[in-house]
C-alpha cells in the first residue's frame, strides 16, 4: 500500500479546481455557479493544509485554512443574498437572463 | 556666455490676453449678480476682445524697440524655476528667429480680433459668427493668443509644449463651435492630427530629457534658474549646448535606431504636421474651409508657421547630426510641398480651400530654404514665415469678404465682380500678387532669397520647385478672371464694396506687402545674425 | 560712377502718378472730369521726360564718366549676397530711358483722344503710369534683382492694360495667358540668376564656405566676377553659356520670340495706345534690352550667341509669314512686331549690339506710328479692326494716311527712313557674324527673306486700309481724328525720320555711325564690338543694302498690284491653288492650339489629379494610419456619406471593426465573461511560455 | 517590526472607521425618522472619514517610534509583519479616504439610494474604507487576502444597493466574478506558498533567489502560481482581460458607488500591485538601478506590459461606440488601469512615483467626470450621451468642468492629467530598452484613440444643440460644486505639481 503523500493532496485539489471552475463557466444558475467558486476555494484551503503538513513549513498555511473557511462562508452569504434580489426581479436565477447590461 | 537682457515684459505680453479671458470669465460668473443683458455682455467681452489683444501689440512695439538684433544669443529673458521635479522652468525669451514671429503673433491677433467684430454684417445675419455666444468666442481667441505668443518665447521644452497644446483647445472650439457647415468634422480632424504630433513631440521630449546629461558640460552652463544644478534639463539652451557637442549621439539606439535620428524624426514629424507638409497637410483645407475667418487668418497666419520654428528651434539645434542627415530629405519635402500643392490649388473650386492649398505650397519653400544651410537659404526661409504671415491673413480676410456677402465661396460661381467691388478687386489683386512673388512686393524677397539659398546646394530641386512660381501665377490669374473679369453675374450686381471693419484690416497688411517689399532690410536684419549662428556649425560639418 | 540722386525722380514721377490717379481718379473724373485725371496723369510722364533728358545730359556732359548713380538704400543683405536699391544710367540706359518717357509721354498725349468717354478713363491712366514706372525701372535698374522688379511690373501692367476692358472675357483671357506665358520665361530667367548666383562664387563655392565676401549682382561687379568663373561648368554646361541661354528664355518670355511669342497676338485685346507703348515700343523690347545689359555674358559664350541669333532670325521670318495673311490690322502688326524683334535679337545675338539698340529705337519710333495710325483708323472705323472692311481711308484721313505710309516706308527697310539704316546695319553684321554655330550667311538669308515679307504684309495693309473705295460706317464716312492723335502721329512720324541721321552707316561715311559712337563705352569693355575689321568690305557692304532694297521693293510691287485698290483677283487665285498651305499659315501653324493639347490641358488634367489623389488617397490614408476618416464617419452620417467613397483603407476598417468587437465581446452573459477570465489566463500563459522559449529565459 | 500593542496605534484610522461604520449600522436599525437620517448618516460618515485623515497623519506625526523607526521615510511594519506602515500606504491610504468622502458628497443629492437604507449604504462605504487601508498596507499574502475579500464583499453589496433590477444584476455578476476572480487568486497563492514556503511579501524576493533551482515542472507551477494572483490583481484594478465585470457594474450601480468603484478599489489594488511587484520582482537593495531583479522572473514584466498594452487597447477601442456616460467612463477606467501599468512596468522609484502621481491625478479627474455625471443625473434622469447634448448652454459650469476632466483624462496640458501622463511615459523612458519603447508608442497610440471618445462627449456639450425636453438650466448642486473644486483642482495640479510630485516620491520611498 503507498502511502498518502503530497502530490495525492496536490492532484486531488487541482481536480476540484478544475471541477469548480468548469462548474463556474458551463452552469447558468447562479447557485450553481456560487457553489462552483466553493469548491474551488476548497480546493485553495486543501492545497494550503497540505503544503503546510509535507512541506515542513510553518502552520502559517493552517491558518490560512480558517481564513478561507471563514470568507468562503462571507461570499456564499453575500452571493446568496445577491441570488435573492434577482430572484425577486426576475424570478429565476438563470445568469443569460440577467443581461440587461451588455455592450 | 554673455549674459542675456532680462526683462518680464515677455511676460507680460503673453499673459496680457490671459487678463482678458479670466476678465470674460468674471462677467460670466458674476452675471447673475450684475444682471447684464445679453447684448450688453456681448459688447463687453468684444471691447475686452480687442482691447487684450491690442495691448500685446503695444507691448510687440516696445519689445521692437529693445531687441537687439546684432546680438545673436537669447534676449529679454524671464527665468524662474517652474517646478523642481524634473529641473522644469519658466523660461521665456526671444532671440532673432522668434522675435519676428512674436511681432507678427500680436500683429495678426489684433487683426483677427478686429475682424471678428460684427460691423457691417447685416442686422438679421444672427448665425453669423461674429453674433454667436461672443464672451465665449472671445475669450477661446485671448486663449489662444497666449499660446502662440507661449510657444514662440519658451525655452524651457517642457513650458514650450504646454503652451503648444494650451493652443488645441481653443483652436478646436473656435473651428467647430463658430465654423462652416462641416465644422464638426474639421474640428475634431484638426484635432487628431495636431495631437498625434504633439504626443510624438511628447514621447521626444522625455527621450531627450533623459538623454541629457548637464554633467558633460561644466556646471556653469547648467545652473537652473535659482542657481542649483539639476540632473536632466528641459532647458532647450541647455539641450542644444549639448546636441552641439555631440551629446545625444552617445545614447543608445532604439529600436535598432540611432537615438538622435529617431528623436528627430519623432519631432519632424510632429512639427511636419503643423507646416503642414505633404502627405500630412489634409487636415488643412478641411479647417481652413470650415474656420470663421478671423480663425482661418490666425491658422495660416501663425499656426502654420509654429512647424518651421519648432524644426528650427528643436531640431536644428539641438540634433545636428540627425539634421544633416535629413537635410535632402527635407528639402526633397519642400518641393513637393511647393509643386504639389500648386498643382493642386489649380483644381480647386473653393476660394478658401484654394488659399488653404497655395499656403501648403508656400511653406514648402520654407522647408526648402532651411535645408539648404546657407544664409540666403535661413533667411529666405524664415521671412518667407514673416511674409507668408502677412500674406495669407490677407488672403483669408478677402475670402471672408465675399463670404459674408455671397454665403458661397465657389470660384465658378462669381464673375465680373471688379465692376461692383473695385476697391476689394484692388486689394485680391495686391494680395495675390504678393502671394505670388511678384518683385517689389514682400512674397518676393523671400522666395529670391529662398532660391538663391538653396540652389548652390540644390540644383536640381530648385530648380523643380522654381516650377511652381509658374502654376501659381496660373491659379491665382485664372481666380482672378473667373471672379472678377468678364461679363457680371447679375446674381451679384447688389453687392457692396469693403466697408470700414474690412479696410481696417484689409489695409494694414497691404501696406505692409508693399512696405517689405522695398524694405526688408529691418526684418532681415533683426534676425540675421541668429539664424547664421544657428545653421553656420551645420554648415561647417556638411562641409557647405 | 557720379552719384545722381535724382534719377530716382524718373521712374518716382510716373509713380506718383500711377498714386494720384488710382487713388483719386475715380473722384477726380467724376467731379472735373477727364482733364483733370489727364493733367496729373500725362504731365508727369512729360516731367519724367524733363528728367530723363537732363539726366542723359548730365551724362553726356561729363565725358569721362561712363554712369549715373542713386543708391536709395540697402534692399538685400544676406550673407554673401547684398543687393542695393540703387539705379544706373549710363549711355544704353539713358538712351532707353528718353526713348521710353519720350514715347511713352507721346501716347499718354494721345490717349486722352483715344480713351475719351470711357468710364474707366482714370484706371486706364493710372496703369499706363504704373507702366511707366515699371519700364523706367527696367532699364535704369543697377542690379539683377531690381531689374526683376520691373521686368515682373511692366508684364503685371502689361496683365492689366491687355485686360483692360475686362468685362469681355476674351480680353481677360488674353491678358492671363499674357502673364502666365511671361512667367514662364521669368522662370528662365529667375534660373538664370541662379545658375549666375552660384557661378559666380557669391559666398559659397566648391572651395567651402567663404564668409564676407560680397556679391552684389550689380552690373557694375558682374564683368569683374564673371571672368573668375567662366571656366565652371554646372550639369556639364559652362556657366555663361548656360545663365545666357536661361536669360535669354526669359527674354524670349517678354520679347514674344519663338517659342513663347504666342501671347503677344493676342495681346492686342487691349486698347490700341497700349498694343503701341506696351507691345510695339518698350515691353516687348526689355528682352533685348537684357542680352544688350548682359552682353558681357554672352560674349563669354559663343554657343549662347548662336542661340539668340538663331532663334532670332527664325523668329524673324516665321512671324512674317503669318503677317501675309492675316486681316486684322492690329495682328499684322503684332506679328510684324514679333518679326522686328528678332532681327533685334539677330542683331544682339551676333555681337552687334549697338545695331540691336539702333533697331530698337527706330523700331519705338516707327511702329508706335504704325499702331497709333491703326488705332486712329479703328477709333474711325468704330472699333472695327478687320482690314476686309476697311478701304480707301487714306482719301478722308490724310493726316493718318501720310503717317502710317512714311513708318511703312521705314518698317520695310526703304531709303529715307531710319528702319532701313538700322535693319541694313543688322543684316550686314549678320552676315559678317564668325565664330558662331552657324554661318553669317545663313543668318543674312533668313533675315533677307524676311525683309521681303515685311514690305510685302506691310504694304499690304496699307493698300487694303487707305486705297480704295471709301467704306461708310453706319451711312457715313469715317472722318480725321482730333489734333491730340494726329499730331502724335506726326511727331512720331519725324522721329522715325530724323533717327536716320544718327545711323548713316560706315560705308557712307568712312567712320563709324554716330550711335554706335555714342554707345562705345558701354559695350566696349567686352572687346567684340565690331566683328569685321574696320574699313573693310564695303564694297559687299553696299552691294548687300541694294539686294535689301531690291527685295523690299518687290514685297510693295506684290503688294500693290495685288491690293491696291482692292482690283487684283490674284490674291483669290492663290488661295485657291494653295488652300491648305493658305489655312495652315492663317491659322497660325496651330501653334496655339499645339500648346494647348500638350501643355494647358494635360497640366489641368495634372492638377485634376493630384487634387483628387489629395482628397481621395492621402487624405484617406493618413488621415487614418488610422480609422480617422472611418471613425468620424461613424460620429456623423452626413461625413459617412462623404467618406464612404474616399479611399477605403484596412486600417480604418481594422479600428472600427475591434471597438465593435471588443463591445461584442461583451455579452452580458456571465458565464461568458468567467470564460474570458479563464481564456485571458491561458493565453497570458502561453504568452509566457512561447516568451521564455524564444528568449530562453 | 513592531509587535501587536505598539501596532494598535498605527492602526487607529481603521479603527475609527470601523467605529463610525458599526454606529452607522447600527444606528440605521434605530433611527425611524427620516429626517435625522437625512444629515445624521452623510453627517456621521463624513466625521469618521475625517477624523480618520486626521489619525492618518497623526500616525505620520508618529516619526519616532520606540524602536527607532522612521514611518516617514522608511516605514516600518506592524502587527509582526502583517501589516506595512510606509510612505506608500499613507499615500494611498489618504487617497481612498478622500474617495470615500467624495462618495459620500455625491450621494447627498443622489436619488439612486433609497433614504431609508442610506444607514447601511454609509456603513458599507466606510467598511469598504477600512478594507482598502488593510489592502494598502498588507504587508502578507494572508492579510491580503482577506482584505481583498472585505473589498470585494463590500463593493459587491454596494452595487447591488439600488432597487432598480439592473443594479440587483450588477451585483450579482461582480459578486460572481469577483468570487471567481478571488478563487482563482487565492489558488495561485496557495501554490505559491507550496513552492517558495512564505507567505510575507518582504521575503518574497529573497524566496526566490534563495530557493534552489526549480525543475522545470516547478517552474511552470510558479509561471502558473503567478499569474493566478496576477488574474486576482488584474480583477481588482480592472485590467483586460479580467475586466468584464466593470462596465457592467458601472452601469448598473448608483452612479456615487460607480465614481467610487472607478476609484479606490482600483488604486488599492494597485497599491498592493506595487508592493507585490517591488518585492518580487525588484531587488530591493537597489532600487535605483532598475535591478530587473532575477532573469528567470522578467517574463513577470512582459506579462504585465501584456495586460497594460491589452487594457488601454481594448479599453479605449470599447469606449468609442459607447453611449451611456457611465459605461463610456467604465472603459476610459480600464484603458486608465493600462496607462497605471505602464508605471509598473517602468519600475524603479520613479515608475512607483508616477503611478502614486498619476493616482492622485486620476483620482481627481475620474471623480470630477463623475460627479458631473452625477448632476446631470439628477438633473435629467439619464446619463445617456444625449442628455448631455448642448450641456454647454444648459450649464456652462458643468459643461466646462467637463471639459477640464476630460481634457485632462486625454492627458493635455496644462491639466493634472497631462502631468501625470509626463511621469508615466518618462519612467517607462528613463532606463531605455526595446519593452519600455514598445509600451510607450501603444501608450502614444492609445491616447490620440481615447481622444475619439473623449471628443464626442465634449462634441455633444458644446457643438449640438440641446435635446428638447431636457431641462433649460440646470442650477448647480452638491455634485455641482464638487465637479467645480474638483475641476479647479485639475488645473491647478496641472501648473502647479510641484506639492503633488513631491509627495508621490515620497511614498515611492517604501522601497528603501
Amino acid at each position: 500500500m503507498t502511502s498518502v503523500g503530497l502530490h495525492h493532496f496536490v492532484l486531488l485539489s487541482a481536480v476540484l479546481f478544475s471541477l469548480g471552475i468548469a462548474c463556474a463557466i458551463a452552469r447558468r444558475n447562479a447557485v450553481a455557479i456560487l457553489v462552483g467558486i466553493e469548491l474551488m476555494l476548497n480546493a485553495a484551503a486543501l492545497n494550503l493544509a497540505a503544503f503546510s503538513r509535507f512541506g515542513a513549513l510553518r502552520a502559517e498555511g493552517q491558518l490560512f485554512v480558517l481564513f478561507v473557511i471563514v470568507l468562503a462562508a462571507a461570499e456564499a452569504v453575500v452571493g446568496l443574498a445577491l441570488i435573492l434580489a434577482i430572484h425577486r426581479r426576475l424570478r429565476s436565477v438563470d445568469v443569460h437572463r440577467a443581461d440587461s447590461l451588455k455592450g | 556666455m554673455e549674459h542675456p537682457t532680462t526683462s518680464t515684459l515677455l511676460t507680460w505680453i503673453i499673459f496680457t490676453p490671459s487678463i482678458g479671458l479670466l476678465l470674460i470669465g468674471l462677467l460670466l460668473l458674476t452675471r447673475p449678480l450684475t444682471q447684464l443683458t445679453q447684448a450688453t455682455l456681448d459688447h463687453l467681452s468684444r471691447a475686452i476682445g480687442v482691447f487684450f489683444s491690442a495691448v500685446p501689440l503695444v507691448l510687440g512695439g516696445l519689445l521692437w524697440a529693445s531687441f537687439d538684433g546684432r546680438a545673436t544669443g537669447m534676449q529679454l529673458v524671464h527665468h524662474t524655476v517652474w517646478m523642481r521635479a524634473f529641473n522644469i522652468e519658466y523660461f521665456v525669451g526671444v532671440d532673432g528667429l522668434s522675435v519676428g514671429l512674436v511681432l507678427l503673433t500680436v500683429l495678426v491677433s489684433f487683426v483677427a480680433a478686429l475682424a471678428s467684430l460684427p460691423w457691417g454684417i447685416a442686422r438679421d445675419d444672427h448665425h453669423h459668427f461674429s453674433r454667436r455666444a461672443v464672451p465665449g468666442y472671445m475669450a477661446m481667441l485671448l486663449l489662444l493668443e497666449t499660446g502662440m505668443l507661449g510657444v514662440f518665447c519658451a525655452l524651457d521644452f517642457f513650458l514650450f509644449y504646454v503652451f503648444w497644446e494650451v493652443m488645441l483647445l481653443p483652436m478646436y472650439f473656435l473651428i467647430g463651435i463658430w465654423g462652416g457647415p462641416r465644422r464638426e468634422y474639421a474640428a475634431i480632424k484638426f484635432f487628431l492630427y495636431t495631437l498625434v504630433g504633439s504626443v510624438l513631440m511628447l514621447l521626444a521630449m522625455i527621450a531627450l530629457y533623459f538623454a541629457s546629461d548637464p554633467g558633460a558640460l561644466g556646471q556653469a552652463a547648467f545652473t537652473l534658474a535659482d542657481g542649483s544644478t539639476g540632473k536632466h534639463t528641459f532647458n532647450l539652451l541647455n539641450l542644444a549646448e549639448l546636441g552641439r557637442q555631440g551629446a545625444f549621439g552617445a545614447a543608445g539606439p532604439i529600436l535598432g535606431v540611432a537615438f538622435p535620428r529617431i528623436v528627430f524624426v519623432a519631432l519632424f514629424i510632429a512639427f511636419a504636421i503643423k507646416i503642414p507638409m505633404v502627405p500630412f497637410h489634409t487636415w488643412l483645407p478641411d479647417a481652413h474651409v470650415e474656420a470663421p475667418t478671423p480663425v482661418s487668418v490666425i491658422l495660416a497666419g501663425i499656426l502654420l508657421k509654429m512647424g518651421i520654428y519648432g524644426i528650427l528651434r528643436v531640431n536644428y539645434p539641438i540634433l545636428p547630426q540627425a539634421t544633416l542627415w535629413a537635410r535632402e530629405a527635407i528639402a526633397v519635402f519642400g518641393a513637393v510641398n511647393m509643386v504639389y500643392a500648386a498643382f493642386v490649388c489649380l483644381a480647386q473650386k473653393d476660394l478658401k480651400k484654394l488659399i488653404a492649398y497655395s499656403s501648403v505650397s508656400h511653406m514648402g519653400f520654407c522647408l526648402l530654404g532651411m535645408a539648404a544651410l546657407t544664409p540666403q537659404g535661413i533667411n529666405g526661409a524664415v521671412l518667407q514665415m514673416i511674409n507668408h504671415g502677412i500674406i495669407s491673413p490677407a488672403l483669408f480676410l478677402i475670402a471672408g469678404v465675399i463670404y459674408d456677402r455671397a454665403h458661397h465661396r465657389e470660384i465658378e460661381r462669381f464673375g465680373g465682380l471688379a465692376r461692383r467691388m473695385p476697391e476689394y478687386t484692388a486689394l485680391v489683386g495686391l494680395s495675390f500678387m504678393a502671394s505670388l512673388g511678384l518683385p517689389g512686393l514682400n512674397g518676393f524677397i523671400s522666395e529670391a532669397l529662398t532660391f538663391l539659398g538653396a540652389f548652390p546646394v540644390f540644383t536640381v530641386l530648385t530648380i523643380v520647385s522654381a516650377v511652381s512660381v509658374v502654376i501659381t501665377a496660373a491659379y491665382y490669374l485664372w481666380t482672378i478672371q473667373r471672379m472678377f473679369l468678364g461679363p457680371l453675374n447679375e446674381k451679384y450686381a447688389s453687392l457692396s464694396d469693403l466697408n470700414w471693419r474690412e479696410r481696417l484690416t484689409l489695409y494694414p497688411l497691404g501696406a505692409l506687402m508693399l512696405l517689405l517689399g522695398v524694405l526688408p532690410m529691418p526684418v532681415i536684419s533683426l534676425m540675421d545674425p541668429t539664424l547664421r549662428a544657428l545653421i553656420e556649425p551645420l554648415a561647417r560639418s556638411a562641409g557647405l | 560712377m557720379t552719384e545722381f540722386r535724382l534719377l530716382w525722380l524718373i521712374p518716382l514721377l510716373p509713380l506718383l502718378g500711377a498714386f494720384l490717379s488710382g487713388a483719386f481718379g475715380y473722384r477726380l473724373q467724376r467731379r472735373f472730369g477727364e482733364r483733370a485725371v489727364a493733367v496729373v496723369s500725362v504731365g508727369l510722364p512729360w516731367l519724367a521726360f524733363g528728367a530723363a533728358a537732363w539726366a542723359l545730359l548730365r551724362l553726356l556732359s561729363q565725358g569721362d564718366v561712363h554712369a549715373l548713380g542713386a543708391r536709395l538704400w540697402t534692399w538685400i543683405a544676406v550673407g554673401g549676397l547684398k543687393v542695393e536699391l540703387a539705379l544706373h544710367m549710363d549711355r544704353l540706359s539713358g538712351m532707353m530711358a528718353v526713348m521710353i518717357t519720350l514715347v511713352g509721354s507721346l501716347i499718354h498725349v494721345y490717349s486722352i483722344g483715344y480713351m475719351k468717354k470711357d468710364e474707366g478713363f482714370w484706371r486706364f491712366f493710372a496703369f499706363l503710369n504704373l507702366f511707366l514706372f515699371a519700364m523706367l525701372t527696367l532699364v535704369l535698374a543697377g542690379n539683377l534683382l531690381l531689374l526683376f522688379v520691373g521686368w515682373e511690373g511692366v508684364g503685371l501692367c502689361s496683365y492689366l492694360l491687355i485686360g483692360f476692358w475686362y468685362r469681355d472675357l476674351k480680353n481677360a483671357r488674353a491678358g492671363m495667358k499674357a502673364f502666365v506665358v511671361n512667367r514662364i520665361g521669368d522662370f528662365g530667367f529667375l534660373a538664370g540668376m541662379l545658375v549666375l548666383f552660384w557661378g559666380l562664387g557669391g559666398s559659397w563655392s566648391e572651395a567651402g564656405y567663404r564668409p564676407g565676401e560680397f556679391f552684389s549682382l550689380d552690373f557694375a561687379e558682374l564683368p569683374r566676377l564673371l571672368s573668375g568663373a567662366a571656366q565652371r561648368t554646372l550639369w556639364g554646361v559652362p556657366v555663361p553659356t548656360l545663365a545666357g541661354v536661361l536669360f535669354f528664355v526669359g527674354a524670349c518670355g517678354k520679347s514674344a520670340q519663338i517659342p513663347l511669342y504666342v501671347w503677344l497676338p493676342d495681346a492686342m485685346a487691349g486698347p490700341t495706345p497700349v498694343s503701341a507703348l506696351i507691345h510695339a515700343a518698350t515691353m516687348v523690347t526689355a528682352g533685348v534690352y537684357l542680352v544688350a545689359r548682359l552682353n558681357f555674358l554672352y560674349l563669354a559664350s559663343p554657343t549662347a550667341m548662336t542661340v539668340v541669333a538663331v532663334v532670332g532670325a527664325a523668329t524673324a521670318l516665321f512671324a512674317a509669314t503669318i503677317g501675309c495673311v492675316q486681316n486684322d490690322i492690329k495682328k499684322v502688326l503684332a506679328y510684324s512686331t514679333i518679326s522686328q524683334l528678332g532681327y533685334m535679337f539677330v542683331g544682339v545675338g551676333v555681337g552687334a549690339y549697338w545695331a540691336g539698340a539702333y533697331h530698337l529705337l527706330t523700331h519705338a519710333f516707327f511702329k508706335a506710328c504704325l499702331f497709333l495710325g491703326a488705332g486712329s483708323v479703328i477709333l474711325a472705323m468704330h472699333h472695327e479692326q478687320d482690314m476686309q472692311k476697311m478701304g480707301g481711308l487714306g482719301r478722308v484721313m490724310p493726316f493718318t494716311r501720310w503717317t502710317y505710309w512714311y513708318a511703312c516706308v521705314a518698317i520695310t527697310g526703304l531709303p529715307l527712313a531710319s528702319g532701313f539704316f538700322s535693319k541694313d546695319e543688322i543684316l550686314w553684321q549678320a552676315y559678317n557674324t564668325a565664330g558662331l554655330g552657324v554661318p553669317g550667311w545663313f543668318l543674312w538669308l533668313l533675315l533677307f527673306l524676311g525683309a521681303g515679307l515685311t514690305s510685302f504684309y506691310m504694304w499690304r495693309s496699307y493698300f487694303l486700309t487707305f486705297t480704295g473705295q471709301t467704306v461708310k460706317i453706319h451711312g457715313e464716312e469715317p472722318e480725321e481724328q482730333r489734333p491730340v492723335i494726329t499730331g502724335v502721329l506726326a511727331v512720331l512720324a519725324v522721329g522715325a525720320g530724323v533717327l536716320m541721321f544718327v545711323g548713316l552707316p560706315e560705308a557712307w561715311l568712312g567712320a563709324p555711325p554716330a550711335f554706335e559712337q555714342y554707345l562705345e563705352p558701354v559695350f566696349k569693355h567686352g572687346g567684340l564690338a565690331r566683328v569685321y575689321p574696320a574699313g573693310q568690305g564695303h564694297g559687299v557692304e553696299l552691294l548687300l543694302m541694294l539686294a535689301s532694297v531690291a527685295v523690299a521693293a518687290i514685297g510693295l510691287g506684290l503688294a500693290w498690284w495685288f491690293y491696291r485698290g482692292r482690283s487684283s483677283a490674284v490674291p483669290e487665285r492663290l488661295r485657291a491653288a494653295f488652300p491648305r498651305l493658305h489655312r495652315l499659315v492663317q491659322d497660325k501653324y496651330y501653334v496655339d492650339e499645339t500648346y494647348d493639347a500638350a501643355v494647358v490641358q494635360p497640366t489641368l488634367e495634372l492638377s485634376r489629379a493630384a487634387s483628387w489623389f489629395d482628397s481621395r488617397i492621402i487624405d484617406g490614408l493618413v488621415n487614418l494610419s488610422g480609422g480617422v476618416t472611418r471613425l468620424l464617419a461613424f460620429l456623423d452620417g452626413a461625413i459617412d456619406k462623404y467618406l464612404v467613397d474616399g479611399l477605403v483603407n484596412g486600417l480604418a476598417r481594422l479600428v472600427r471593426a475591434a471597438g465593435a468587437a471588443a463591445r461584442r465581446w461583451q455579452t452580458g452573459r456571465l458565464p461568458n465573461y468567467l470564460a474570458g477570465l479563464a481564456l485571458g489566463t491561458i493565453v497570458l500563459f502561453a504568452l509566457v511560455r512561447l516568451l521564455q522559449a524564444a528568449l530562453g529565459w | 517590526m513592531f509587535g501587536n500593542l505598539v501596532s494598535m496605534r498605527l492602526l487607529a484610522p481603521a479603527v475609527v472607521l470601523g467605529a463610525v461604520a458599526l454606529f452607522l449600522f447600527l444606528a440605521s436599525a434605530f433611527v425611524r425618522r427620516r429626517e435625522t437620517g437625512r444629515w445624521l448618516f452623510p453627517g456621521a460618515a463624513l466625521i469618521g472619514l475625517a477624523a480618520a485623515l486626521v489619525t492618518l497623519l497623526e500616525t505620520v506625526r508618529l516619526q519616532y517610534l520606540p524602536d527607532g523607526y522612521n514611518c516617514l521615510l522608511g516605514g516600518c511594519t506592524a502587527f509582526l509583519g502583517m501589516l506595512a506602515y510606509d510612505p506608500l500606504a499613507v499615500f494611498f491610504q489618504a487617497l481612498v479616504m478622500l474617495a470615500a468622502v467624495a462618495a459620500v458628497v455625491l450621494t447627498v443629492g443622489s436619488p439612486a439610494v433609497p433614504q431609508a437604507r442610506r444607514g447601511e449604504y454609509f456603513g458599507l462605504i466606510l467598511a469598504m474604507t477600512v478594507g482598502m487601508c488593510l489592502l494598502v498596507s498588507a504587508n502578507h499574502l494572508l492579510m491580503l487576502y482577506v482584505a481583498l475579500e472585505a473589498v470585494s464583499l463590500c463593493s459587491y453589496l454596494l452595487t447591488g444597493f439600488d432597487a432598480k433590477a439592473r443594479s440587483a444584476e450588477a451585483g450579482l455578476k461582480y459578486a460572481l466574478y469577483g468570487g471567481v476572480a478571488s478563487a482563482v487568486m487565492l489558488f495561485g497563492l496557495s501554490w505559491w506558498y507550496g513552492l517558495f514556503g512564505s507567505l510575507n511579501l518582504q521575503s518574497l524576493h529573497f524566496c526566490m533567489l534563495g530557493s534552489p533551482a526549480l525543475s522545470p515542472g516547478e517552474s511552470g507551477a510558479a509561471v502558473v502560481a503567478l499569474l493566478f494572483i496576477l488574474a486576482g490583481f488584474g480583477f481588482k484594478i480592472a485590467a483586460v482581460p479580467f475586466h468584464q465585470w466593470c462596465p457592467d457594474a458601472y452601469e448598473g450601480a448608483p452612479t456615487p458607488i460607480a465614481a467610487l468603484l472607478s476609484v479606490a478599489p482600483k488604486l488599492s489594488g494597485f497599491a498592493v500591485l506595487l508592493r507585490f511587484a517591488f518585492n518580487l520582482l525588484f531587488d530591493p537593495r537597489d532600487p535605483e538601478t532598475l535591478a530587473y531583479a532575477p532573469a528567470q522572473l522578467e517574463w513577470a514584466l512582459w506579462a504585465i506590459a501584456a495586460l497594460s498594452a491589452l487594457s488601454m487597447t481594448i479599453g479605449n477601442l470599447a469606449a468609442i461606440p459607447q453611449n451611456n456616460l457611465k459605461r463610456l467612463l467604465a472603459y476610459s477606467s480600464i484603458a486608465h488601469a493600462g496607462y497605471l501599468l505602464m508605471g509598473v512596468v517602468g519600475g524603479s522609484q520613479g515608475g512607483i512615483a508616477a503611478v502614486s502621481l498619476y493616482g492622485a491625478v486620476y483620482l481627481v479627474m475620474n471623480l470630477g467626470a463623475f460627479a458631473v455625471v452625477a448632476a446631470v443625473e439628477r438633473a435629467t434622469g439619464s446619463e445617456d450621451l444625449l442628455a448631455f447634448h448642448g450641456l454647454a448652454k444648459r450649464s456652462p459650469l458643468l459643461a466646462v468642468c467637463m471639459a477640464v476632466f476630460l481634457l485632462a483624462l486625454t492627458g493635455l496640458p496644462p491639466t493634472a492629467g497631462f502631468v501625470g501622463k509626463v511621469y508615466l511615459f518618462a519612467s517607462l523612458l528613463k532606463g531605455g530598452g526595446s519593452l519600455p519603447v514598445i509600451l510607450a508608442v501603444v501608450g502614444i497610440v492609445n491616447t490620440v484613440i481615447s481622444l475619439y471618445f473623449y471628443a464626442r462627449v465634449l462634441r455633444a456639450m458644446f457643438l449640438l444643440p440641446p435635446e428638447p425636453g431636457l431641462p433649460e438650466r440646470i442650477a448647480p448642486d452638491g455634485a455641482g460644486l464638487l465637479a467645480a473644486a474638483l475641476a479647479v483642482l485639475t488645473l491647478a495640479l496641472g501648473v502647479f505639481f510641484g506639492p503633488l510630485a513631491m509627495l508621490a516620491e515620497w511614498s515611492a520611498g517604501f522601497v528603501r
